[in-house]
C-alpha cells in the first residue's frame, strides 16, 4: 500500500469568491474525485502575494505536500525560490511564465472563450456597443478584450467595446456601478474579467440584452442576462499533472490548453439567445477547437487604425502573453 | 448631455452614496455624543452579511434591514462596552472592531457567496415613475428615503429635542452633564447603539440597494469615508448629506466618463481610485482652513469618561 | 416646625480615606448654614451625598422630618435640593437658555422656560441674556446660570460649594444680597467657602469637619476668622513673618508695553501692559478672573513668546523672544494656576515631574539624558521642605490632593532660587495651613532678593502677601501702589473697571 | 456577590506588564470554546494557532521574518501614540519607503556598488517619513485630523503601486505583467543565517526596539514626546514644543514604516510588486497596542501577532480552518487586553450584594 500523493493549493483569494478561487476549488474536489485514494488534498486561502505566499509554499512543503499548485501569478518569485530548496517537491504555477526543473507552469486559453461571446454579442448587441469591466490592463485582461471584439466585428463591422479598470481586485459594489455607467451611456452587452456577478446582476435588472458569466456557470445570478459563460475547468489538468507525478512521469513545462483540451468550458447559452446565434457561437467554438480558426490571425488592425498583424500571420503564444496594444473596435482607456 | 443620461448618473450617485450617507450619520450622533467609533467599517461588513442571510433565507428584505441594524447594534456594543464600561481606549478599540467585523463577517459568509438574491425593489408603484423625471423622485428603493428622512430625523433630533439637547451636552462636557444628574454612559450607549444600527443598515445596502451578493470585504473602505465625512461636514447632518453625494459623485463620475469614453477618460484609472480619498483630504484640509469648523467639534470626541466617583 | 435637614451619623469611605466619619447636624428653614474646614476635611463629599451625586456608607438623611434616601441628582432636585458646584457644571458651546434647560427635570417648552427665567431674574435682580453662548460669559455670569438654575426649581435647600472664590467684591456683595433674600423666604442655604469673614458676614451657624469629623458647630458672628481657622486646623495658626520696612534692590523684572495676540476664541489678550519688580519685592496683581490673566502668565513664563524681545527683561537683558527654558535658565520661573495638567502632570511620578521645570537650572540632563538620580534628590528635598504629604519621590503626581500637589509645586521652583518667582493663584483651595506654609516660603524668597509678582484673585492673600498692587482688567494693568494705600472698595471698583476719579 | 470597580491610588505596574499576557490566554480559551461552538476543532484550532508556530522549529525562521516588520513599524507607532499623534497610515508610508527604495533600485540597476543597499535603505527613511510629513504639516498648521488624513493617503499610495508598476516601471522582461524588474543582486538585502530565509532586517529590526527603547526611557526627547502626549499644556510649559513633538513623531513613526518597507522590498520580495501593502501597518497598530506602546513589549508583541499569522495558516492546512479565523483571534486579542487595561487603574473589589450593607 503506497501513501497518497498530497497535494497542496496555494490560492490568493477565498474560495467562496464565486471565480477564480472557487473554479480552482472546483477542481480540488474533482481531482480527490477522480483519483480517490491515490491523493489528499490540502488548501491555504487567501494568502497574499510576495513572502507570506512563501511561508505557506514551505508549510505545504513541509507538511509532507509532494506536489503544489500555486494558483496565482503573483506568486512566480516565491515558488520558484521555494522550489529550489525543495527540489524533491514538484510545483505547478498559474498563470506564470518562468519555470525551473520542478517547476512547471499552466494556463487555459480564455481568449478562446472570449471569441465565442464575442461572436454572441455581435450578433445580439442593438446599439452594437459592449463594455469590458476589468481590475487591471494586464496582457491576459488585454487579450481578452481584443478576441472579443476580433469577434463580434467578424459579425458586425461598427462593433465597439469600452474597456473600464476598477484599479481594485474587489469591489463588486463598484462593479455594479460601472455597469450601470455602462447601460446609462449605450452599452448593451457587458462582459467582465472580474471575478464576481455583479455586472450581471445589474444587467438582468436593467433588463440589457446581457452579459456573461466569468469563471463559472452564473446564471443563478442572472438567468436571462447570462448570454453563456465561460467556465474555468482546471480539473482535467490537475487530473492529469498529479496522475503524471505518481507515475514519475511529470517533466517541467508550460502547458496551455484551451478549448480543445476542456480546459475551457462553455456554458449553457441563456434564453434570450437564439438557434441560429447558437449555432454560430458553436461554430466559432468548433473552429478554435479543431484548429480551424484562430481569432488573432491577420489582418488586424491596432486602435488607432494601423495594420498590426499581416494578412494569414498569427500572433505567438509569447506575443499574445505580452499583449499591451488594443486591436480596432477598442475604444482604449488611458 | 441628455436628460436621460443626467437623470441615469444622478440615480446611480444617490444610490452610491446612500451606505455612506446612512452610515456617516449613525456616526455623526455617537461623535456628538463625545465618542470615536472608528469600526463603522466593520459594523457595516456585519451588517451587509446579515442582511444578506436573512435575504437569503427568507426572502424577506424588510426583516434583512431590521436584522442588520441589530447586528450592527451587537458589533458596537462591544465596542461601547470597552469604552464606555471600561474606558478603554477608543481609537484601538474601534480597530479592533473593524478587524473582528471583517473576519466575523467572512467566517459567517462562508458558503453564501454563491447563492443569488434579489435587491429591494422600489417603494413607490412603478407607474409614478414611469417618467424619468418621476423615476428621479420616485424611483428609488426605501433604503434611499430612509436615508433621507435619517439626515431630518438627526437633524430635528439634535437641534429640537430635549433628548437631543441632553446627547450633545454630553458630548460637550461629560463630568458637567454626570454631575446634573445625566447618565453619560447610558447617553453615550444610546448613542453608540444607534451608530451600529445605522452601520449595520448602510451594511444591508450593499446586498440590497448596490449589488444583490455577499463578497468578503465588500464594503470596500467606505466605511472609512464615512468616518472622514463627519469631520468634513463638521458634524453638521446637512452638510454630511451635501457631502456624502459629493463623494457618490466623484466616484460614480469616475465610471461614467470611462464607460463613456470622452476626454476625462485618458485620466489613469489608478488615479481616479485615489480620487475619493484625496478629495476627502483636500475637503478636510479645506474645512480646517475656516476655523470655525472644528470649534464646531464636540469638545469630549474621544476621551473616555472618567468621573470621580 | 421640623428641621429642614438632619444628618446622622453620615460616614464615607473612600479607598485609605475615611472622607466622612459620623457626621450629624441639622439645617433649620431660612438658615444660612456654613460648612467649614481644611482641604479634603470632607466637605464637598457630604454635600455630593446630600445631592444624591454619591451615596453613604451609614448614616441616615432626614428631610423635613422625614427619612430619604437620595439615590441621585434628579431625586434631589424633587425634593427641592438645588446646588451650585464648586468646579461649574456648564457646557461652554451651548447657550444659556440650553444650559438651563438641561438642569430642569421636567420639559420646559422653551419659551415659557425663557419666560420663567426672565421672572426669576427680576426677582433677585440677576442680570443675564439667556440666548448668549456661555463660551462668552464672564465667570460670574456664568454662576448667574448656576444660580438661576437653581432658584427655578423653588429649593427649599440651596448647596453652594466654594462659590466665591472667582468672583470680586461687589459679586460677592450681590450675591449676598439674594441669598439673603432667598433665607427670609423661608430658603435654607448650606454654604461652603475657605473665606471665613465672608462667612462671619452671611451665616448664622457653622459647622466644621476636620479629618472627617465633625468637631464643632458655632456661631460665626462670635467668633473671629482665626478662632475659626484654628478650629478647622485643630492647632494654632501661623501668621507670616514679614521683616518690616524692607528696602528693595534694583530693578529684576521690567515689563515694557507688554501686549499678547488673542489666541483662541474666548481668551482676553493683554494690552499695554507695564510694570516693574525689584529684588525683594512681591507685586500682587488683582483682578477678576479670565481679565487676561492667563494671558499676562503666558508671557511672562515664555509659553507664548513676544515679538518684542525687550518687552520683558530681567536685570536689564530682553528675554520677550525666550522660551521657557531660556527663561529659566536666565533665572525666571513661573507656576500657572491649573495644578494637574499644565503645571504638572497628572501621570508622572513626582521625579518626572521635577524633570519638567528644574532639569536646566538643575543640571539634570547630561548628553541629552535624564540623570534620574538627580531628580529622584531634588524631588526629595521638595517633599521634605514643604511637608509634602507623598509616599515619596515615586508617587505619581495625581494621586496627591490637590493642596499637596500645589505645595511640591511651589517647593519645586521656590528651591531652584529662580531670581524672578512668577505665580498664579498660589493657595487657590489649599487650606489654611498650607497656604499659610506657601505664603511663608514666598516671603523668603523676596527676602533673599528675588522678585516676586503674585497673580490672585483673594485680596485677603494680597493685601497680606503683597507689597506693591495692581489690578488687572479687560487685559489692561493699572499702575502699581504700595498694598497699604489702596482700599479694598477701591481694588473692589479697579477690578469691575472702575478707574481713577470714579474711585476717590 | 457583586463586584465594584474601585480606582488604585497608583497605577498598578504588575497588572500593566501581565495584561498582554492574560489577553492571550484568554484568547486561547474563548477562542477555543467559540471555534469549537461552531464546528470547528477549537482546541486543535488554538493549539495551531498559538502553539505549533513555537514548537515546530522550522516555523522559527518564519516568525522572526514576519515579525521584524511588524516590530520596526510598531515601534515608531508606539512612540507616536505615546504623544497622542494617532498615525494610522502607517502602511502608506510604509509602501511609499518600499516604493522609495524601489526608485533606487532601479535607477542603479546594472551600475555595482555596495553603497546602493544603504541608499535604498536611506530613501525608504525619507520616503516614509516624506508621506507621514504630510499629515504632520496639516495636523500642525491647520489642526486638521491626522487619523484621517493618514488614513485616507494609504488608500492613494496602493494607488500609486499599482500606476507604477503598470506602467513606468514594469518589467520589460516581465511578459506586460505589472510588476517591477527583480532587483539586482547589489540591492537585495542579504541573508545572515545560511540555510534559512532569515534576513538582515531581523536584527535591526531588534536593534530599532532597544534603541527606541533606551531614546524613550532616559532621554529627553522620550521625555518630551511623553510629556506631550499627556499633558500638552504641561509640555508647553516645560518648554517642548507640542507642533514640533508632532512633526518628530510623525517623522519618526513614518521614517521607521518606510525604513520597513525598504527592507520588506529589498529582502524578501527582491522586486516591487501590486501584491507589496500586506497590512503590515495596520497590524502594527495593534502590535504597538499589545505591546503597551513599550518598544521592549513590541518586540513581544510583534512576535506574537507573527505566531497568529504563522499559525493561522497551519491551522488551515491541517484542521481546515478558514483563514477569517486569524483575524478573529487578532480582534480578541486586542479586545481582551483593551479590557484588561482598566484594571491597571482600577481593582475589583467584592462588594456585598446590597441592603445588607445599610445597616
Ligand atoms: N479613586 C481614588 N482612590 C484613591 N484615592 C483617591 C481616589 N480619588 C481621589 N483620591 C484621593 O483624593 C485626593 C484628591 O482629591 P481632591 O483633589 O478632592 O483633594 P482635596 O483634599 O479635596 O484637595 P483640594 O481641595 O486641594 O483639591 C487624593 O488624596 C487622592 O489620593
Ligand atoms: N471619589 C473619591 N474617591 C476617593 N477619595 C475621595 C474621592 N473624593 C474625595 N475623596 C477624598 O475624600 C476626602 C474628602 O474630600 P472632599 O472633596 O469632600 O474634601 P473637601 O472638604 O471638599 O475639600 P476642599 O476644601 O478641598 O474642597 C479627601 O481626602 C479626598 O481625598
Ligand atoms: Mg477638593
Ligand atoms: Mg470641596
Amino acid at each position: 500500500q503506497t501513501e497518497p500523493l498530497k497535494i497542496g493549493f496555494v490560492l490568493v483569494g477565498t474560495i467562496n469568491d464565486n471565480g477564480w478561487n472557487y473554479a480552482h476549488n472546483q477542481a480540488r474536489l474533482y481531482l480527490e474525485e477522480q483519483l480517490g485514494d491515490a491523493v489528499e488534498t490540502v488548501y491555504v486561502e487567501n494568502v497574499p502575494e510576495g513572502p507570506d505566499c512563501e511561508r505557506v509554499l514551505r508549510e505545504l512543503a513541509q507538511q509532507g505536500c509532494k506536489l503544489i499548485f500555486a494558483t496565482s501569478f503573483g506568486f512566480g518569485d516565491s515558488v520558484i525560490k521555494v522550489a529550489e530548496q525543495f527540489p524533491d517537491i514538484t510545483f505547478e504555477h498559474a498563470t506564470g511564465y518562468m519555470r525551473s526543473a520542478n517547476v512547471g507552469t499552466y494556463n487555459a486559453r480564455f481568449y478562446e472563450g472570449r471569441a465565442v461571446c464575442g461572436t454572441v454579442a455581435g450578433h445580439l448587441s442593438q446599439t452594437g456597443k459592449a463594455g469590458y469591466i476589468g481590475s487591471f490592463p494586464i496582457p491576459e485582461v488585454v487579450m481578452g478584450v481584443n478576441a472579443f471584439v476580433l469577434a463580434a466585428r467578424k459579425v458586425n463591422p461598427e462593433f465597439t467595446i469600452t474597456p473600464v479598470y476598477l484599479s481594485s481586485w474587489n469591489d463588486p459594489a463598484k462593479e455594479a456601478d460601472a455597469a450601470r455607467a455602462m447601460i446609462d451611456q449605450g452599452i448593451d452587452v457587458i462582459a467582465q474579467h472580474t471575478d464576481g456577478p455583479a455586472a450581471l446582476q445589474v444587467a438582468e435588472e436593467r433588463g440589457i440584452v446581457g452579459g456573461f458569466g466569468q469563471g463559472a456557470d452564473m446564471s443563478a445570478f442572472a438567468p436571462n442576462a447570462q448570454l453563456t459563460s465561460i467556465i474555468d475547468n482546471w480539473g482535467p489538468h490537475y487530473v492529469k499533472t498529479a496522475q503524471a507525478v505518481i507515475d514519475g512521469t511529470w517533466e517541467s513545462k508550460d502547458s496551455w490548453p484551451g478549448l480543445a483540451e476542456g480546459e475551457v468550458e462553455i456554458g449553457a447559452y441563456g434564453p434570450k439567445v437564439p438557434e441560429d446565434v447558437v449555432a454560430a457561437a458553436e461554430a466559432v467554438k468548433q473552429g478554435q477547437i479543431d484548429g480551424s480558426l484562430h481569432i488573432f490571425t491577420g489582418p488586424i488592425n491596432d486602435h488607432t487604425g494601423t495594420e498590426r498583424v499581416a494578412a494569414g500571420v498569427t500572433l505567438t503564444d509569447e506575443e499574445l502573453l505580452s499583449m499591451d496594444w488594443y486591436v480596432e473596435g477598442v475604444i482604449p482607456p488611458a | 448631455m441628455s436628460t436621460e443620461l443626467l437623470i441615469a448618473i444622478i440615480i446611480t450617485v444617490v444610490g452610491a452614496s446612500t451606505p455612506i450617507l446612512i452610515a456617516a450619520l449613525g456616526e455623526l450622533v455617537v461623535e456628538k455624543s463625545g465618542v470615536l467609533n472608528l469600526g463603522v467599517e466593520g459594523m457595516m461588513l456585519v451588517g451587509a452579511i446579515t442582511a444578506f442571510v436573512v435575504t437569503f433565507t427568507t426572502g424577506n428584505h424588510y426583516l434583512a434591514i431590521v436584522c442588520a441594524a441589530g447586528a450592527g447594534v451587537a458589533a458596537s456594543m462591544i465596542f461601547g462596552f470597552l469604552t464606555l464600561s471600561l474606558s478603554a481606549n477608543q481609537t484601538a478599540t474601534g480597530l479592533a472592531l473593524t478587524i473582528f467585523g471583517t473576519g466575523f463577517s467572512a467566517l459567517a459568509g462562508q458558503g453564501y457567496s454563491a447563492r443569488p438574491v434579489t435587491l429591494l425593489g422600489p417603494l413607490f408603484p412603478a407607474e409614478l415613475a414611469t417618467h424619468p423625471v418621476w423615476r428621479v423622485l420616485f424611483g428609488y428603493s426605501a433604503l434611499v428615503y430612509f436615508s433621507l428622512i435619517m439626515v431630518v430625523v438627526v437633524w430635528f433630533f439634535l437641534k429640537r429635542t430635549r433628548a437631543g439637547l441632553i446627547l450633545r451636552a454630553v458630548g460637550e462636557n461629560d463630568l458637567s452633564a454626570h454631575s446634573i444628574g445625566y447618565s453619560v454612559i447610558g447617553v453615550r450607549y444610546a448613542a453608540v447603539a444607534f451608530g451600529g444600527a445605522m452601520a449595520g443598515i448602510a451594511g444591508a445596502c450593499f446586498p440590497l440597494l448596490l449589488t444583490p451578493q455577499w463578497a468578503e470585504r465588500m464594503t470596500a473602505g467606505r466605511g472609512w469615508i464615512a468616518v472622514a465625512l463627519v469631520v468634513f461636514a463638521s458634524w453638521k447632518p446637512f452638510r454630511l448629506l451635501a457631502g456624502a453625494y459629493l463623494f457618490g459623485l466623484v466616484m460614480t463620475m469616475e465610471l461614467y466618463a470611462k464607460a463613456g469614453g470622452g476626454p476625462l477618460s485618458s485620466i489613469p484609472s489608478e488615479l481616479w481610485a485615489a480620487m475619493p480619498y484625496l478629495a476627502t483630504i483636500v475637503v478636510l484640509v479645506l474645512i480646517s482652513i475656516r476655523r470655525d469648523a472644528s470649534s464646531n467639534a464636540p469638545a469630549c470626541l474621544g476621551r473616555p469618561f472618567l468621573p470621580s466617583n | 416646625m421640623p428641621n429642614r435637614l438632619e444628618l446622622s451619623g453620615i460616614t464615607k469611605q473612600f479607598p485609605g480615606v475615611l472622607a466622612n466619619d459620623n457626621v450629624s447636624f441639622a439645617v433649620k428653614p431660612g438658615e444660612i448654614h456654613a460648612l467649614l474646614g481644611e482641604n479634603g476635611a470632607g466637605k464637598s463629599t457630604l454635600v455630593k451625598m446630600i445631592y444624591g451625586i454619591m451615596q453613604p456608607d451609614a448614616g441616615e438623611i432626614r428631610w423635613n422630618g422625614e427619612p430619604v434616601v437620595v439615590p441621585n441628582p434628579k431625586a434631589a432636585r424633587k425634593f427641592g435640593i438645588g446646588m451650585v458646584f464648586q468646579h461649574f457644571s456648564l457646557f461652554e458651546a451651548l447657550t444659556v437658555l440650553e444650559n438651563i434647560a438641561l438642569g430642569m427635570d421636567a420639559k420646559v417648552p422653551s419659551r415659557e422656560l425663557e419666560a420663567r427665567i426672565r421672572e426669576v431674574m427680576a426677582t433677585y435682580g440677576l442680570a443675564l441674556d439667556p440666548h448668549r453662548t456661555v463660551a462668552t460669559l464672564s465667570v460670574g455670569e456664568r454662576q448667574r446660570i448656576e444660580i438661576v438654575r437653581a432658584l427655578l426649581l423653588n429649593p427649599q435647600l440651596l448647596i453652594m460649594d466654594e462659590p466665591t472664590s472667582v468672583l470680586t467684591p461687589q459679586e460677592v456683595e450681590q450675591l449676598f444680597t439674594v441669598l439673603r433674600k432667598l433665607a427670609a423666604e423661608g430658603c435654607s442655604i448650606l454654604y461652603i467657602s475657605h473665606k471665613l469673614h465672608e462667612i462671619k458676614a452671611l451665616c448664622d451657624v457653622a459647622t466644621i469637619l476636620r479629618g472627617g469629623k465633625l468637631v464643632d458647630t458655632c456661631d460665626p458672628k462670635q467668633e473671629t476668622s482665626r478662632s475659626m481657622a484654628e478650629k478647622m486646623i485643630g492647632s494654632g495658626l501661623k501668621d507670616i513673618v514679614k521683616p518690616e520696612g524692607r528696602s528693595f534692590g534694583t530693578p529684576k523684572l521690567v515689563v515694557n508695553r507688554l501686549s499678547t495676540l488673542s489666541t483662541g476664541h474666548f481668551d482676553i489678550p493683554v494690552r499695554n501692559v507695564s510694570f516693574t519688580v525689584r529684588a525683594g519685592e512681591i507685586l500682587g496683581i488683582a483682578g477678576v478672573a479670565g481679565n487676561g490673566q492667563n494671558a499676562l502668565l503666558d508671557a511672562l513664563s515664555g509659553e507664548v513668546r513676544s515679538d518684542d524681545r525687550d518687552a520683558i527683561s530681567i536685570d536689564g537683558l530682553g528675554i520677550g523672544g525666550m522660551d521657557t527654558t531660556e527663561r529659566r535658565r536666565h533665572g525666571l520661573c513661573a507656576v500657572p494656576e491649573e495644578r494637574n495638567g499644565h503645571a504638572a502632570v497628572g501621570d508622572f511620578s513626582l521625579s518626572d515631574n521635577s524633570v519638567l521645570t528644574a532639569r536646566d537650572r538643575l543640571g539634570m540632563v547630561v548628553m541629552g539624558l535624564i540623570n534620574s538620580g538627580a531628580a529622584r534628590t531634588y524631588t526629595g528635598r521638595v517633599i521634605a521642605d514643604f511637608a509634602v504629604k507623598a509616599l515619596g519621590p515615586a508617587s505619581t503626581a495625581g494621586s496627591l490632593s490637590g493642596g499637596n500637589l500645589q505645595k511640591y509645586i511651589m517647593g519645586r521652583e521656590i528651591l531652584q532660587k529662580p531670581s524672578v518667582l512668577v505665580v498664579s493663584q498660589p493657595t487657590w483651595g489649599v487650606d489654611a495651613g498650607a497656604a499659610a506654609a506657601i505664603h511663608q516660603a514666598l516671603v523668603d524668597l523676596a527676602a533673599a532678593g528675588s522678585a516676586i509678582v503674585v497673580i490672585s484673585q483673594d485680596l485677603d492673600e494680597l493685601r497680606a502677601l503683597a507689597d506693591t498692587l495692581a489690578v488687572i482688567n479687560m487685559g489692561e494693568l493699572s499702575a502699581a501702589r504700595p498694598v497699604k494705600d489702596f482700599s479694598v472698595e477701591e481694588i473692589g471698583l479697579l477690578m469691575g473697571g472702575v478707574h481713577g476719579e470714579a474711585a476717590a | 456577590m457583586q463586584f465594584r470597580l474601585e480606582k488604585r491610588r497608583e497605577p498598578s505596574r504588575v497588572v500593566l506588564y501581565s495584561a498582554p499576557l492574560i489577553a492571550v490566554l484568554l484568547t486561547m480559551f474563548f477562542g477555543a470554546i467559540i471555534f469549537s461552538a461552531i464546528g470547528y476543532d477549537g482546541v486543535g484550532a488554538v493549539r495551531e494557532i498559538f502553539l505549533t508556530p513555537i514548537t515546530n522549529s522550522l516555523k522559527w525562521q518564519d516568525l522572526a521574518v514576519k515579525a521584524s516588520p511588524l516590530i520596526i513599524i510598531g515601534v515608531g507607532l508606539s512612540i507616536a501614540y505615546r504623544a497622542n499623534v494617532w498615525n494610522i497610515g502607517a502602511e502608506g508610508q510604509y509602501i511609499m519607503g518600499g516604493l522609495a527604495a524601489t526608485w533606487v533600485a532601479l535607477l542603479t540597476h546594472g551600475m555595482g556598488g555596495f553603497w546602493i543597499l544603504p541608499a535604498m535603505m536611506v530613501a525608504g527613511f525619507l520616503g516614509g517619513a516624506a508621506y507621514a510629513a504630510i499629515p504632520a504639516f496639516f495636523k500642525t498648521r491647520l489642526n486638521v485630523n491626522e487619523i484621517l488624513t493618514s488614513l485616507m493617503l494609504t488608500y492613494a499610495s496602493v494607488q500609486l503601486i499599482y500606476y507604477l508598476v503598470r506602467a513606468p516601471w514594469k518589467d520589460p522582461m516581465g511578459m506586460g505583467f505589472p510588476q517591477t524588474r527583480r532587483f539586482a543582486s547589489e540591492a537585495l538585502l542579504p541573508n545572515i543565517v545560511p540555510g534559512t530565509i532569515v534576513h538582515a532586517g531581523v536584527p535591526i529590526a531588534i536593534i530599532v526596539a532597544l534603541v527606541a527603547w533606551f531614546v524613550m526611557s532616559r532621554s529627553v526627547f522620550g521625555y518630551q514626546v511623553k510629556v506631550v502626549g499627556s499633558a500638552p499644556h504641561a509640555a508647553r510649559y516645560g518648554g517642548f514644543s507640542e507642533n514640533k513633538t508632532i512633526w518628530l513623531a510623525l517623522l519618526l513613526s513614518g521614517a521607521l514604516a518606510g525604513f520597513a518597507g525598504a527592507l520588506e522590498v529589498s529582502g524578501p520580495f527582491q522586486r516591487m510588486v501590486p501584491g507589496f501593502p500586506t497590512n503590515y501597518g495596520f497590524t502594527a497598530i495593534i502590535v504597538a497596542f499589545l505591546g503597551r506602546l513599550n518598544p521592549l513589549g513590541v518586540i513581544f508583541a510583534g512576535i506574537i501577532m507573527a505566531i497568529t499569522f504563522v499559525g493561522g495558516e497551519v491551522a488551515q492546512t491541517t484542521i481546515g480552518l478558514p483563514s477569517s479565523a486569524s483575524g478573529i483571534f487578532q480582534s480578541m486579542m486586542l479586545f481582551f487586553l483593551l479590557a484588561g487595561d482598566i484594571l491597571v487603574r482600577y481593582r475589583l473589589k467584592r462588594v456585598a450584594p446590597q441592603g445588607e450593607a445599610r445597616a
